[in-house]
């Protein structure tokens, strides 16, 4: 793990990139991260998240911005510009059933080739997708999915970059964490080493890359 | 007594004691209200938690505590937080017991759409698929009719939320069930003639012989 | 939850039950529920957990009283009387990789229909599956387990039965409450509810049926 | 300098800053002895530990806090615990960067069986078989003969770990590498020549031009 700045953070990500990033409705997303993507014009992204947030908000800044070409998220009901960028063909947006989201990330991050399940069987969301019966039952072989990026926020981190996550902060920030090739994490508090209890850890150090500076 | 209310509160009698229970945004939210006396039911938001409590006090708001809704709420003391993951591991692996949704349209044989309406309205499923495939009990809480139109209808219109048929629909004028898979009157609501669901619903529905009135518990303080 | 004796809590698993049981060459497991089921000679069992521990410890106990008809478990190699067992035709042994174990309990826990992982592919655990090759690369399709009981081990339980694991304890723990129609608990600490903070809470209240009262 | 400390210390040479490492039971457990100074490595074990430290002063003993074969240890300052699935995750998600285990046989092309003989030791493949398939780098610490016979032969005759070769061989005789998919020796132990490997070894060996002695560091103090 290596602590930078927050700029030298966000010159990490280029243009193109996948980015997975932690939050639910704006509430556990790195907003520091993304209010200096925005900054820099960072562009022509793919983000996975389960949502778009609120239109200047969390991830609902990087849409306002015009930075995200494609998105792969549960929701965008709450961010009108979300689908107002959809319907004029400038994002293209992958709605995936949050379970079924969720369970991509993680067995992107937890090395298996995918999971079945019932979830989404005889809906839309079947479509393009293979289907296997087991026992009489159908199922969808939902693949996995991995990113360059993933933007974690935190609550804490230790100066080896174990994590803790508080409350409902957590949501899909301890999954990405695992399915990135490079984690990046801005935390609210940075702790000495030892400060957060070994049965306290929700992201074990070795997992992150890089910690944002304070 | 408006027709939220008589939702709300006829669906807080099929919670039971030590239930795991997911609501819905909107109407849903509501039944929590109305939780019968001697209870304890434990509430799922599924963004990670269960113990979700009421919104807090003046003052003592905490952002990174909210329900599926984004709204600022309180944990009450048992709470437990998880990550999207666990969370929709409870859902899908039938831990949640019964969960309560907002529905678009419901079809004879019980299946819901509840998540988009193609060209108009494009806010995507969230957990709704899982919820409904998953849960051991699905409960439908809608108006009966949108603009004077049946929501209870022959076939669905709109792209479906799950194959998987809901157990209960409750509207603020009938209790509608699925047994065999097809619609069945079971519950009209106080003052509601059988005549009067009929003459509201486009589905043709099974009526029981023993059609009765809702019951609506004692309104017990949210 | 409800709270019951010990003497009670064994009497719910009937001769030929499927239990789940936590630990990890013993640590971790339920010891007071083992003796209890070893005293009532509760036998015919499947047993799914990671290994048998040793000679008269933890899961070890359940396999010298000859009361295991079958076990599913990642290995026998500490428990010579395991490995004689099944030479003897007494206890079927199915070998699963531990990490394919704890993911098909998860699975079952988690409604999941299976997973695909490729740890496997191309040796003897790969016998009777079916496999899947995408984009190239062959999995094998690991279906979910489940069992009748869950018998799990806990360092603190609160009146409501969120549970806390302690240290290398957890393992197979909050996996296997998940996947069983019944789950009994015998935790070290009874708590009052509260005492277990929202964050640190493993296995949250509704999951647990029966806790054993001290 | 006996075999198992050789394999160890030339092992400990493969390590770099910030490693995710899992060492197996037996000599592999070893190499933790000898982290070569200034680096600062994670060891697993995949019990549910990251920072497993050494076996503690008397006294000082936690039962729960176990090394993957069943040892009680200590857990360094900024260790993590958690559950077998995770674990496991690590594992075959590639999040550990190197893996030592022992071996029965390897075979030409780098393909290791070490979890069985059949008729004689069934002890079960426990975390080899997601170690050896999905960690990022596989080393195997093992004697190079058994009761005079070579280990490293043409073609298993025990069942599998896996068709992934692994990418290092380290035995008191010598370094393999499986490059292009055939057994190459690159380097031999102190006073060890080409010829007693070559005679030593039952697999056709190639050998590089190169071939040196085995760095072995300093020794560190366990």
């Amino acid at each position: 793990m290596k602590t930078i700045g927050l700029g030298e953070a966000a010159s990490l990500i280029p243009d193109g990139a996948s980015v997975m990033i932690g939050g639910f409705m704006g509430v556990g997303t790195p907003e520091r991260v993304i209010d200096e993507l925005v900054r820099r014009g960072t562009g022509n992204l793919t983000v996975i998240a389960n949502d778009t947030a609120m239109p200047g908000v969390g991830i609902g800044k990087l849409i306002r911005a015009g930075l995200v070409r494609r998105a792969i998220v549960s929701h965008i009901g709450l961010n009108p510009e979300t689908q107002q960028q959809m319907i004029a063909g400038k994002t293209d947006v992958e709605l995936v059933p949050q379970g079924t989201l969720i369970e991509r990330i993680r067995a992107g991050g937890f090395g298996l080739g995918g999971v079945l399940t019932a979830t989404g069987v005889g809906t839309v969301v079947e479509k393009g997708k293979a289907t296997i019966t087991l026992d009489g039952k159908t199922y969808l072989v939902e693949r996995p999915l991995r990113a360059d990026f993933a933007l974690v926020s935190a609550f804490a981190a230790d100066y080896l970059g174990n994590l803790q996550y508080a409350l409902t902060a957590r949501n899909f920030n301890p999954v990405i964490a695992m399915a990135a090739d490079v984690v990046i994490v801005d935390a609210e508090h940075i702790v000495p080493t030892g400060v957060i209890a070994p049965d306290h850890v929700m992201t074990p150090a070795p997992l992150v890359d890089y910690l944002v500076a304070h | 007594m408006d027709a939220s209310t008589i939702i709300a509160r006829r669906i807080a009698q099929e919670l039971r004691d030590g239930m795991l229970v997911n609501l819905g945004i909107g109407i849903p939210t509501l039944v929590a209200n109305y939780v019968p006396a001697g209870l304890h039911v434990f509430f799922q938001s599924e963004n990670g938690l269960i113990g979700t409590g009421p919104v807090p006090e003046e003052g003592m708001r905490q952002a990174r505590l909210t329900d599926a809704g984004g709204r600022v709420v309180t944990a009450l003391p048992g709470a437990a937080t998880f990550d999207s993951a666990t969370s929709f591991g409870l859902i899908r692996g039938g831990h949640v017991d019964m969960t309560v949704l907002g529905g678009l349209e419901v079809d004879v044989t019980g299946r819901l759409a509840n998540w988009t309406i193609p060209g108009k309205m494009v806010p995507g499923m969230g957990g709704a698929m899982d919820l409904v495939s998953g849960a051991r009990r699905v409960v439908v809480a809608m108006q009966h009719t949108a603009k004077g139109k049946s929501k209870i209808v022959s076939q669905c219109r709109l792209p479906l939320t799950s194959v998987r048929p809901v157990d209960l629909v409750v509207t603020e004028l009938a209790v509608i069930a699925f047994p065999n898979g097809r619609a069945t009157l079971l519950e009209v609501a106080p003052g509601v003639q059988v005549a009067d669901v009929l003459a509201a619903t486009e589905a043709p529905l099974i009526v029981r012989d023993d059609v009765h009135p809702m019951p609506l518990g004692s309104e017990v303080p949210a």
